[in-house]
């Protein structure tokens, strides 16, 4: 079944029917930025200073890495607070925001967001697991911008972020993903990768008019999808996301690389991701587009106990400064167990700032190994990025569409009822991700041959041949705890 | 805890919102290993779906899986549509990150308060193994 | 003036006589330990598959790193129930300790440590900075030595560690050190390095007698001095020391580097200490020695800030890891404050051993900075080594000694008098140690113009000339915190 | 404080069996640059010797560097010492990591009042920099 979706930039009339049919009638605020010319011109006044598109730019120009912490409670009172405190233990001036939504806005649930902020109220503590942008509307969202001395940007990723995108966008904050099949494997359950380009297309061209209106946006194109997915699948992910934000205007992406927390193929994936975004676009005749990178801390399982977390924090943090990458996204201490507290990410902050301090301006120098190590990963998402071509003869989006129904295009665990799921990947010896089945993958043989290699590498170290059991395993690695050791001895 | 017949087959899905499926992804695989009969819903499961399922295969438990923080609001009724659909006896469990907000999350003795006064039999951290988990069941069902 | 020392190993007959006039009649407790064939029997029994040196012959088989936490209390009570509960939280069973004595038993004031006992005593609280070995003598060590699960090293580092080491040995613990220029220029005052030397002759052969007789000590031959020094001075200490050690038949040295938190050069230095220790003792003819390498977490000022200290812990057992070094040495949250507390240095393995977890085998991949960088410290290391064996006629010991008086052997920063002190040293844009000024030195042209190009870098950089001021600024770069910046925006 | 003719005059140096010597050369450098005669002796440097230093330059002031944990009991006695030298109105600090056990170190009003007691005038902890030693001899001294 050929899907409908193309690779083509929404005009105008269909942006603003959507937007007036579609979208602001999600929910009551909707009204309240009819009116996009005073929002675009309101963004610009307020996120004077605080573009974080711009500030990328300068940042890159300095020679800086930029901290990117996450937060987000149910009532606005509460994450002004949080945001203020971490900006004055050294997040601001270098560092931008992740404000996150909760879960009930991000499926569109708007009563039930609603019974969240009631019960918060009542309880005295945040029952949701963000803030509840769309519920508080514009104005709320220009409060918290106001509060706060760096940019802001909005993670409220779904199947529909549209209206929450529209409310952050002209309350100067950042926001607009460009995303599709990252959000259908990290969140999604039933909607068909084509309608979720559709939702997509709108997100872009939003952020595109903005740009182009002189408030510059610059998108999340994330593959964080669910922490556990091979890095040349998630090298292709934003790759082929980059060609449809593209499409529709967008100027800037932030490239949003989950970590696998491999040194040199972590470092290599967002090498190849950067060149080949930068690569595809081009040749679309996407001429204009700059790409910063990021690097988002492990999404896989978490330890429950802070020292271990501090390791992973320095370790995911360390591995953004070594490859040079703009941006150091952090996770807190608190990560197993609940969303950050002000007090835990600032923490992460102080930790992450002291290691810029400490590391200077060093980086992984060159080497074979990486060298290697992005050619592999290169090989897979070229093979795949002409194979979508191929069969979407030329469109991206066609493509894309085609690659998930054939189960070519396929990552191991996650909720969307598309995704084959044949796929098993496993770490190495050196906790890199290698494919221990590639399903219906096209795998050049080189690349096949390379991660058994590396897994063979594992079976000879570890003394025992690998197994399912060990994938199961592996998913755990990062949390569990050793048990505490007996006090054996006598005294 | 006294029991009706013992089925060896659980439901387990996440509920609401929720779009976390590897914790449930890897219970599946230990009860099916533990020779269960297993419904496995995968995320984003309503309360209807979890009760549809468990009369369909007859189940002798529930297991919610609630990671993103919202479980306490998700979970409340599901009892009493099970104690509805005829599911009278049926076990629920609950377990993952489940209360949003650090405090509670720690204030573990208030999170079983919770649970328990919403008619759930047990209440599992999310350093709760597969293998407790299973063991866990097993015990309540007075099995192996 | 020509030293009278020589690089000569000690007649049994002479170690003998210095044991029985000089070392035991230091302290009464001397005298528990006069039968050395007992002590050495009981030491073989006590530290059975808990010794240092096999210990790290099995790390490096099996490809493991150990971890090495320090602790010392006033009380052989407070001592062991730290070290219990460090080795519960996880540094058991691949994990070795560093114990320290107090300062004033490493001064052999005796008389003091004993008032410190008494006062610790009254007051609950450890009022020493280490355990106080000699004045507890061999039973009470051996006590520690059960109640312990790992290999236990003392580390009572002065003039003159003879008795601490005679005892530790005796109780089955890893003792006496490969020391001598790095102990004047860490903690001496008025000692000539040719006393020095003299004084660890004894203590080396010593370590050699009891490997002689069934029990392989693993001396530590440190080069972790006033924590501010360039990496080619460190490893020129490291390798003039190991040819000291070797003459007196020591066979396992524990080469203890104390990093300048540059990976690369870090790195760099480590490689270079052990392949010029191999090389020159081979040349020198003593072929069975075995190196084990370790980076002794950053001597300089620490950070008073829990999370900032994480960055510095972590940062500092990420280069070892990542260098392939044996051991990581673990310092502690509480470093800027006092001596580990059991809670803080549990916190540092639980941290470092979650890092190792992560990292898998990671290792840095050879690059052309690694090469250059070495390149650049061993032309430095061989200068010196050449010059100094030149000067001795052959004879390490004379060399060192006539290059110290000549100045042409020379640090920066010492309590030692003899120590010229015309060196600076200042951090480049990398964090990596220059030559602002070589003083003396007689640094190959090629190393000297390195440097400097190094240091250009940062001029650039921060784009103003660098100056004294900076010198002194770096000796408290990684101690001093940021300022909590206001919270000027309105809300 | 009352005091005699400003000297403009300091001692510096880490007392006992103290080795650590960086703290007390960069206050020498810092109290050199505010124009002070400086005395600096280094590390290990016994009570007796400090007082005769401060006789030689006719200091205003000691400042003892302690870092290595053992202050306290360095530095009992040193007033009374300075008092049967004539030294009678010079003023004593101590700074550094004054206290071994943690406890006691973050316990920094006991800290103060332990070394009061032996007649200090000040106990700076070594999170002071040079500047605020400067600073705070100059206040005490009520020049500039
Ligand atoms: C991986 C992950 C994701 C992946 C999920 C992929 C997928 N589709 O499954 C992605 C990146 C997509 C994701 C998204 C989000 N996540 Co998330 N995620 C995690 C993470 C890092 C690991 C979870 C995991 O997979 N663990 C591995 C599995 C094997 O373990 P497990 O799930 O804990 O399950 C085990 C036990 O808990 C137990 N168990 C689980 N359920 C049950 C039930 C019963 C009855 C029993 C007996 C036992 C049991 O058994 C399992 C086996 O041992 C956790 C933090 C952590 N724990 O480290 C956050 C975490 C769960 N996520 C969180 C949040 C908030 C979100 C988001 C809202 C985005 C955001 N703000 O970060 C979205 C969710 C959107 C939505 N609609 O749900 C929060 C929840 C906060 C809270 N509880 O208050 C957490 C805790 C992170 C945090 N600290 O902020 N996440
Ligand atoms: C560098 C260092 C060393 C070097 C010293 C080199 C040298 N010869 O000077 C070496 C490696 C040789 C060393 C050895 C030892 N050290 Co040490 N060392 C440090 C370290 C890491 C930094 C000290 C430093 O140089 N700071 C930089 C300078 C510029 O700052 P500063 O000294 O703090 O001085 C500033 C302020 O404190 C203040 N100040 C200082 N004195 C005074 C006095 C007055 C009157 C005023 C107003 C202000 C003031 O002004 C200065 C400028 O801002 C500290 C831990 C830390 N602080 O991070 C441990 C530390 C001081 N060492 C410690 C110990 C125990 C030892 C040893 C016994 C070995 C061991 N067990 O680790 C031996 C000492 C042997 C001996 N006989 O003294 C402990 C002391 C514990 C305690 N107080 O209870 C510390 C705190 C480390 C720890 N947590 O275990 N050490």
């Amino acid at each position: 079944m050929s899907p409908k979706i193309r690779n083509k930039r929404l005009s105008d009339d269909e942006f603003l029917r959507i937007r007036k049919e579609e979208v602001l009638p999600q929910w009551e605020t909707g009204k309240q930025i009819e009116d996009l010319d005073e929002c675009i011109a309101a963004a610009k006044e307020l996120s004077q200073g605080k573009n974080h598109a711009l500030k990328h730019k300068e940042a890159e120009e300095r020679g800086i890495h930029l901290l990117m912490p996450q937060f987000g409670r149910a009532l606005t009172e509460y994450t002004i607070e949080g945001l203020q405190h971490v900006e004055a233990e050294g997040l601001a001036p270098d560092g931008v925001w992740i404000i996150f939504s909760d879960s009930y806005t991000r499926k569109l649930d708007f009563e039930r967001a609603a019974i969240g902020i009631e019960r918060s109220r009542q309880e005295g503590m945040s029952m949701l697991n963000g803030w509840p942008i769309v519920n508080f509307g514009v104005e709320e969202a220009r409060r918290i911008r106001r509060a706060s001395q760096v940019p802001l940007t909005l993670n409220s990723t779904d199947e529909d972020g549209r209206l929450a995108s529209e409310i952050a966008l002209a309350a100067g904050w950042n926001a607009a993903n460009t995303r599709s099949l990252q959000e259908c494997v990290a969140h999604c359950k039933d909607i068909p990768l084509e309608e979720e380009i559709r939702i997509n297309q709108y997100e872009s061209r939003l952020a595109a008019i903005y740009t182009e209106n002189g408030v510059p946006i610059c998108t999340h194109n994330a593959c964080n999808l669910t922490g556990y997915d091979s890095p040349g699948y998630r090298s292709f992910v934003v790759v082929s996301q980059s060609l449809l934000g593209a499409e529709q205007g967008i100027k800037y992406q932030f490239l949003e690389n989950g970590l696998n927390m491999n040194l040199i193929q972590d470092i290599a994936m967002v090498r190849v991701s950067k060149r080949l975004c930068q690569e595809y676009c081009r040749r679309f005749g996407y001429d204009d587009l700059t790409f910063f990178t990021g690097g988002y801390p492990f999404l896989g399982a978490w330890p429950p106990r802070a020292q271990e977390a501090y390791a992973m924090i320095a370790w995911n943090a360390i591995i953004p400064i070594l490859g040079d990458f703009t941006t150091v996204i952090l996770k807190s201490e608190d990560e197993a167990f609940a969303t950050p507290t002000k007090e835990g990410m600032a923490g992460s902050v102080r930790l992450a700032r002291h290691l810029l301090k400490l590391m200077g301006s060093q980086k992984l120098p060159d080497s074979e190994e990486l060298k290697l190590e992005e050619a592999m990963i290169e090989l897979e998402v070229r093979t795949l990025m002409d194979k979508c071509l191929e069969a979407g003869d030329g469109d991206m989006a066609v493509g894309m569409c085609k690659g998930v129904e054939a189960g070519w295009v396929d990552t191991m665990l996650t909720p969307w009822k598309y995704n084959k799921g044949k796929v098993m990947v496993m770490r190495d010896a050196e906790n890199a991700v290698r494919y221990f089945d590639p399903g219906d993958i096209p795998l050049p043989k080189e690349v096949l041959d390379y991660h058994r290699m590396k897994l063979a590498e594992r079976e000879r170290k570890e003394g025992r041949r690998l197994d399912f059991d060990m994938v199961v395993h592996d998913l755990q690695f990062a949390s569990i705890l050793p048990k505490r050791s007996g006090l054996g001895a006598q005294s | 805890m006294k029991r009706r017949h013992v089925n060896r087959s659980v439901v387990i899905g996440t509920i609401g919102a929720d779009a976390h499926m590897i914790g449930g992804w890897v219970l599946e695989k230990a009860f099916k290993e533990a020779r269960f009969t297993v419904a496995f819903l995968g995320a984003v499961v309503p309360q209807q779906e979890f009760i549809n399922a468990a009369i369909e295969i007859d189940a002798d438990a529930i297991l919610v899986s609630s990671m993103y923080g919202m479980g306490l609001l998700d979970c409340e009724g599901l009892r009493d549509k099970c104690t509805e659909a005829g599911l009278d006896d049926i076990i629920l469990y609950v377990g993952g990150t489940v209360a949003a907000p650090l405090e509670l999350e720690k204030n573990w003795p208030e999170v079983e308060r919770r649970f328990k006064e919403i008619g759930f039999d047990r209440v599992f951290p999310n350093t709760c193994t597969a293998a407790e988990a299973v063991q866990a069941l097993k015990t309540d069902l007075g099995i192996d």
